[in-house]
């Protein structure tokens, strides 16, 4: 082989505290190396050009590149090889930047490091072997699992560009978050209002098919060929006889139940349709409140359905969905509130969040729309909102910002001026954070014209006194305690991970951060996508995010599964398992451990012997470490390769 | 209000022996005020707790050390409790009480000199002698009228007895001071 | 000079290249500052790292071994690291037979995410190595014994079989 | 019976807060929670001790944990919430080596830095537990209103304290219900009642214990129930002072849990010792336990 090293300065990203001409130089040293230089930005198009005439002029067989992660630039100098004639396997990098120039400063061991990093790429791509993928057919059909802002625009921007949808929502109904607000900011637009259409439109497209009540029981496959179960909860209602005439829910006796979509300040019955827009807009009994479920006797909706829909013996049942993609967009949650007892949630009823207020606000909420305070109804004149309330907060393990609240709540005291123009609000804040087009403006006008007092500084506790809350908290820019006898206190309750993300995402492959949101695949250039291929996130459940952001991304992940979908083969990646048949004994312990059953079990000359299904193999290596007779290799992972990188940084 | 030149008057060693002594680190606060907010004692304050900490992460020695506030914090907790940080900011006043005693400073001297009188007790006795603390305070500020009321309240349920009880092992007690008194001045 | 004498000591470092690689990846986005003693070979999974690689590693001159894949239930390929954890454990009881101080050897998770954490398991684990100082040469373990050890922990490494 | 705890009752054990041990001992006795005095124990240094060094604080309390292990106990109980945030803050950072050696240095015995300190209420609450607590109870505090006051370090910091809630405990509470009294919600449980400042600064203890007076005045409790010497002083004896300062006539009753509980057990009037407090709490209780009201 004759293999030509490239060592990147990375400008002086690496240069700075790496020698990389001495790397350069030393690497001639190795063996089959006949060519090394050093060059200022190997990934620009002269550093790109370069390694494609070296290949040319020197006849490299190999190159090895030591620059920034392989997890960056890997695809980049594969296709810069291709062009230079030669396999694009053929190729191997070291990580002299993360891995060494960006950790540490010292010039004389970092530049050593990178010699010794350059050593194990080259060991290792003298065994490598030129490798040509094969090709596999796609299934162009998407599911999306989530039915909030942000899956509705990928569904319905898939739907428009031609795919098969499969909309997968837990709640009866699609609408997430969004639905449950009253206006948004900063333009102070009805959200349901703005919403509604798109959830129609969902409902009424050819393309799309939508699961709602169901959930993500398992997912099998890989990019192009996924197999979802999905468990369809039972709604004890038929939904092909239900007519959403609501005739059940004026009868249904048992009425005081907490209303989920009203954030539980409200009661709803125990057969319901969430809200007037809902869609589907089915009904569903909720079996934990509903007296036939709990008493064993009841069946006053049944009586009183005018199409007989009332299922009483209904089972969850699983539908199994094959889709060649997959959409996360399962949004976030909001802190759980009683964490802060200081505050009295959960103690003092007129202590509530934002999200609670925004139902109070609403025509279709549980007041009609007239802000009555949940203790005794009466209209609250001061009102306090607390911001940051589980967001940037260390001691419970919330130290990100929510991004959206400082947003809501302006909007909500604007609101509350509205409602109620003998009102006075009163916002605690640290930072107001408005980082958007017209929102700073927004949060002035919520001071300026409409004379929210805000109050920087944080709320140390809130007691009852009479009827009154006390709030005491402090004011850090007149650097004194302050007071406020209020009414009702609104929390800003941060977001955290939708409630199941880390389990929905081990069944995705992907991963998730220590808070339990999906993880991008990178954070600046890669944001709708993950680390498993075919699998995109939208919206909140890769962190917080705001609608028009949700939808953005909504729209950027329909794209990448258009641009997928947009060939009719895909090229598998051929750095899979390979069986040498000689060596194979047929024991079957790889086909046992293999997670993707990808190696069966077949007859050669009468015996049994182990065989990779090339396009499900997913190259783990698993069965690699599993076969006794080393009989099994992935390749460009092999055992030599392997030993031969230990061999070479174990030599003296 | 004077001008704080941040070049020439941030006090580096102050900031890192408030950390060492402490084992808490100041940057971590952000001045959210909820100490401030909690603060049982913050009427009676000159600086309230929260600009205590931004005066120690700009490195106002004189100014923090010269507080009436660091002689009234009761070590009640609530800031602790309540920093979204995690920072023991009871630990910080405690420390800059410290430091201050080191300097010569008590910009509360009553207090001082009570806390002082209650631990001369202790060094004398083994345990506290409340009649003898009174008296002590008493004739060391000069507060003759300090608690007069509560003595017919007092007196007369034999709470406060007249003469210390004394420990046995009192040496011990006493020991303990003198070995920190040979400590502190080494 | 594959180490700077007497300043580094010879760890060697697998890492699945979904969660811990890119763990170490994100440490170096910021500038998290780390030993340099640690020579890191990139595998796909943990579930790749066959024991008998570690145990080489040590017999052929390295002070030290760090394996690290992505947390229990967080693998890019389902279950890897569940093998890992089953063979490694069984790697751990075998070195001292082998006449190795098994305090050169751990294995850990790092997700991708973890940069902070990153730093800390590299540095608390060189200087862990730097307190045991170099390893004592080996003279050529006998290739019996070493076969025995495969056997017993490809047993521990098969499901089915554990 | 459960195993043997050693007693550190505190200086105020002997002299203001009499009834607080008296009642203590009592109540234990009858619960069957072997209290077991600690030879020539000394004082702990409380707050002085802090605020002038730590070293020296953790020592004056260590002398007396190095006493209990020489016991052969593991565990000491303390009804004072000063002594035992102090024992307590002793025992955390003795956890450090080098602090541990510049305290033993300052002892003529060393510490090993084995023995819990705890709260007499804890121990009541978890050692001896509510249903004997209930079981034992021959006079019901039927009809009688409490405030149960815990004082602001009881439960704060909570990562040192390791008991109850910090914001909102319910150890008292629960241990006054199961005397069959009323507990009314107190919202300001662990808000600091001026501490030591009585001497120094009588007009901080007059604010903040007025305020925590009137709170439990406007729940209609007919007595505030507390667990520490230094808040039942600024609230009982203080309490003209406060009156006179915050222009108020309160004459709340302020107990110790102890001696409701001595009442509850019945407990000989000597030793659960309400002439001892400056507001005595026999009239109203006599009238709530009568049900006239």
């Amino acid at each position: 082989m004759r293999i030509g090293v490239f060592v990147c300065h990375c400008g002086s990203n690496i240069e700075g505290t790496v020698d990389t001409a001495a790397v350069a130089k030393a690497t001639l040293e190795f063996p089959e190396v006949v060519y090394a230089t050093d060059t200022m930005y190997a990934c620009s198009e002269p550093g790109q050009d370069g390694i494609i005439q070296a290949i040319k002029e020197k006849n490299l067989t190999g190159v090895v590149v030591a620059s920034c992660t392989p997890r960056m630039h890997e695809p980049t100098f594969r296709k810069a090889v291709e062009r230079a004639g030669l396999n694009r396997f053929m190729f191997e990098m070291a990580n002299i930047r993360e891995h060494v120039s960006w950790i540490g400063k010292n010039r004389e061991a970092n530049t050593n490091k990178s010699l010794d990093l350059v050593r194990i790429a080259v060991e290792k791509l003298r065994r490598d072997a030129p490798l040509i993928p094969s090709k596999f057919s796609v299934n162009k059909r998407v599911m999306i699992i989530g039915g909030g802002v942000a899956g509705i625009q990928a569904a319905l921007d898939c739907a428009d560009g031609g795919l098969q949808v499969v909309l997968v929502e837990r709640e009866s109904t699609i609408g997430g978050k969004m639905a449950k607000l009253d206006k948004t900011f900063p333009t102070v637009d009805c959200s349901s209002c703005i919403l509604g259409p798109k959830m129609v439109d969902v409902a009424q497209h050819p393309n799309i098919t939508l699961h709602a009540y169901s959930e993500v029981d398992s997912i099998g496959g890989y990019v192009g060929n996924f197999q979802v179960k999905v468990k369809k909860k039972a709604t004890y209602v038929d939904w092909e006889l239900c007519t959403g005439c609501g005739a059940c829910i004026e009868k249904c006796p048992s009425k005081k139940n907490p209303d989920a979509f009203n954030e539980k300040i409200g009661p709803c019955t125990s057969i319901n349709i969430p809200f007037p827009q809902a869609i589907p807009k089915k009904a569903y009994i909720d079996a934990t409140t509903c007296r036939q479920f709990v008493k064993g006797k009841c069946g006053v909706c049944a009586k009183v359905c005018p199409t007989g829909a009332i299922r009483y013996d209904m089972t969850d049942e699983i539908v199994t969905e094959d889709v060649g993609a997959i959409v996360a967009a399962t949004g976030y949650d909001l802190f759980d509130i009683k964490k802060i007892p200081e505050y009295g949630s959960g103690t003092y009823p007129d202590v509530i969040t934002g999200l609670q207020y925004e139902r109070l606000l609403s025509a279709s909420g549980p007041t009609g729309g007239h802000i009555k305070r949940p203790s005794d109804g009466k209209e609250p004149k001061n009102i306090v909102f607390i911001q940051c309330v589980g967001s940037r907060d260390k001691s419970l393990d919330r130290p990100y910002c929510s991004g959206f609240c400082c947003m809501y709540t302006a909007k909500q005291t604007i609101l509350t001026k509205d409602h109620i123009p003998d009102s006075q609000s009163y916002v605690f804040y640290m930072d107001i954070r408005s980082p958007g087009k017209m929102y700073d403006e927004f949060t002035r006008r919520a001071m300026e014209e409409y004379g929210a007092r805000y109050i920087r500084g944080r709320v140390a506790m809130v007691y009852p006194k009479g009827d009154k809350l006390m709030v005491r908290g402090a004011d850090t820019l007149a650097g004194t305690q302050v007071e406020i006898e209020a009414d009702l206190v609104v929390l800003a309750a941060g977001a955290e991970a939708a409630k199941g993300a880390p389990q929905l995402a081990e069944k995705l492959r992907i991963s998730y951060d220590k808070y339990g949101f999906f993880m991008e695949s990178h954070p600046k250039l890669k944001p709708v996508e993950t680390n498993t291929a075919g699998v995109y996130l939208a919206g909140s459940c890769q962190g917080p995010k705001d609608i028009p952001q949700s939808v953005g991304q909504g729209s950027a992940a329909a794209a990448k599964v258009l641009a997928l979908f947009s060939k009719d083969m895909l090229e598998s990646d051929p750095q899979i398992s390979r069986v040498d048949i000689k060596r194979c004994v047929g024991c079957g312990k790889c086909i046992m451990t293999c997670p993707f059953k990808a190696i069966k079990e077949v007859e050669f000359r009468g015996q049994k012997k182990a065989e990779v299904i090339e396009t499900v193999c997913q190259g783990c290596g698993i069965c690699t470490s599993t076969c006794p007779q080393g009989a099994i290799q992935l390749s460009h992972f092999t055992d030599n390769q392997i030993l031969a990188e230990v061999n070479a940084l174990c030599q003296s | 209000m004077n001008i704080i030149n941040l070049t020439r008057d941030h006090d580096e060693d102050f900031v890192h022996r408030v950390e060492e002594e402490s084992g808490q680190k100041v940057s971590l606060c952000y001045q959210c005020g909820n100490c401030t907010a909690g603060c049982p004692y913050t009427f009676a304050y000159d600086i309230p707790v929260s600009q205590i900490m931004r005066l120690v992460q700009m490195g106002q020695k004189k100014t923090v050390l010269s507080s009436k506030s660091i002689w009234l914090c009761a070590t009640c907790e609530s800031c602790t409790t309540r920093c979204p940080n995690n920072i023991d900011v009871a630990c910080i006043m405690d420390v800059l009480r410290h430091m201050a005693r080191r300097e010569g400073l008590a910009a509360v001297p009553q207090v001082k000199t009570f806390w002082d009188s209650f631990l001369d007790s202790v060094r004398a006795h083994g345990r506290v002698f409340e009649m003898g603390l009174l008296i002590n305070y008493v004739t060391k500020t000069g507060r003759f009228w300090t608690d007069m009321d509560l003595g017919p309240k007092i007196l007369p349920k034999g709470k406060l007895a007249l003469k210390p009880h004394d420990i046995q092992g009192k040496e011990h007690v006493a020991r303990i001071f003198e070995r920190f008194d040979r400590e502190s001045n080494s | 000079m594959p180490v700077l004498t007497g300043k580094e000591l010879r760890i060697v470092g697998f890492l699945c290249n979904w969660c811990s690689y890119g763990g170490a990846d994100t440490a170096g986005v910021g500038r998290f500052n780390q030993p340099t003693d640690l020579r890191i070979i990139r595998v796909p999974c943990s579930g790749r790292i066959d024991p008998l690689f570690i145990a080489k590693t040590l017999i052929n001159g390295a002070d030290g071994v760090l394996v690290s894949g992505c947390h229990p239930r967080d693998c890019h390929y389902a279950e890897g690291n569940f093998y890992a954890r089953r063979r490694l454990e069984v790697l751990k009881r075998f070195l001292p037979i082998l006449g190795i101080d098994p305090g050169r050897f751990d294995y850990t998770w790092v997700s991708a995410s973890e940069g902070q954490r990153w730093q800390k398991v590299v540095t608390a684990f060189t200087e862990q190595i730097h307190t045991l100082g170099p390893a004592p040469r080996f003279d050529a373990v006998a290739p019996e014994l070493l076969a025995k050890v495969a056997g017993a922990i490809s047993q521990g490494g098969n499901r089915v079989a554990a | 019976m459960s195993e043997a705890i050693a007693y550190y009752p505190g200086c105020s054990g002997l002299g203001t807060s009499k009834e607080y041990d008296t009642s203590t001992r009592a109540v234990c006795a009858a619960l069957g929670l072997s209290l077991v005095d600690i030879p020539d124990w000394s004082c702990c240094g409380s707050t002085p001790a802090h605020t002038k060094d730590h070293t020296l604080s953790a020592a004056l309390s260590a002398r007396n944990l190095q006493l209990v292990s020489d016991m052969g106990l593991k565990a000491a109980a303390t009804p004072c919430p000063s002594c035992l945030t102090n024992l307590r803050t002793a025992n955390h950072r003795i956890e450090g080596d080098a602090f541990k050696a510049k305290v033993n240095k300052l002892l003529d015995d060393p510490y090993g830095g084995d023995v819990n300190a705890i709260s007499v209420l804890q121990a009541l609450v978890e050692t001896v537990g509510l249903d004997t607590i209930a079981s034992a109870v021959r006079t019901p505090l039927k009809g009688l209103k409490v405030a149960c006051y815990y004082g602001c370090i009881m439960n704060r910091p909570p990562e040192l304290m390791a008991f109850d809630d910090c914001e909102n405990p319910m150890a008292m509470d629960n241990i006054l219900t199961a005397l069959g009294a009323t507990v009314v919600p107190f919202p300001l449980k662990v808000e600091c009642c001026g501490a030591s400042y009585g001497i120094p600064r009588p007009d901080v203890v007059a604010k903040l214990s007025g305020k925590l007076l009137e709170a439990a005045a406007g729940l209609d409790a007919d007595m505030i129930a507390v667990a520490c010497p230094l808040c039942q002083m600024n609230l009982d004896l203080r309490q003209g002072q406060i009156n006179r300062a915050m222009g108020t006539s309160y004459r709340t009753p302020v107990p110790y849990f102890t001696q409701l509980m001595g009442v509850a057990l019945n407990i000989p009037d000597a030793e659960i010792g309400f002439g001892q407090l400056n507001v005595d709490p026999r009239p109203v209780l006599s009238k709530a336990l009568s049900g006239a009201d």
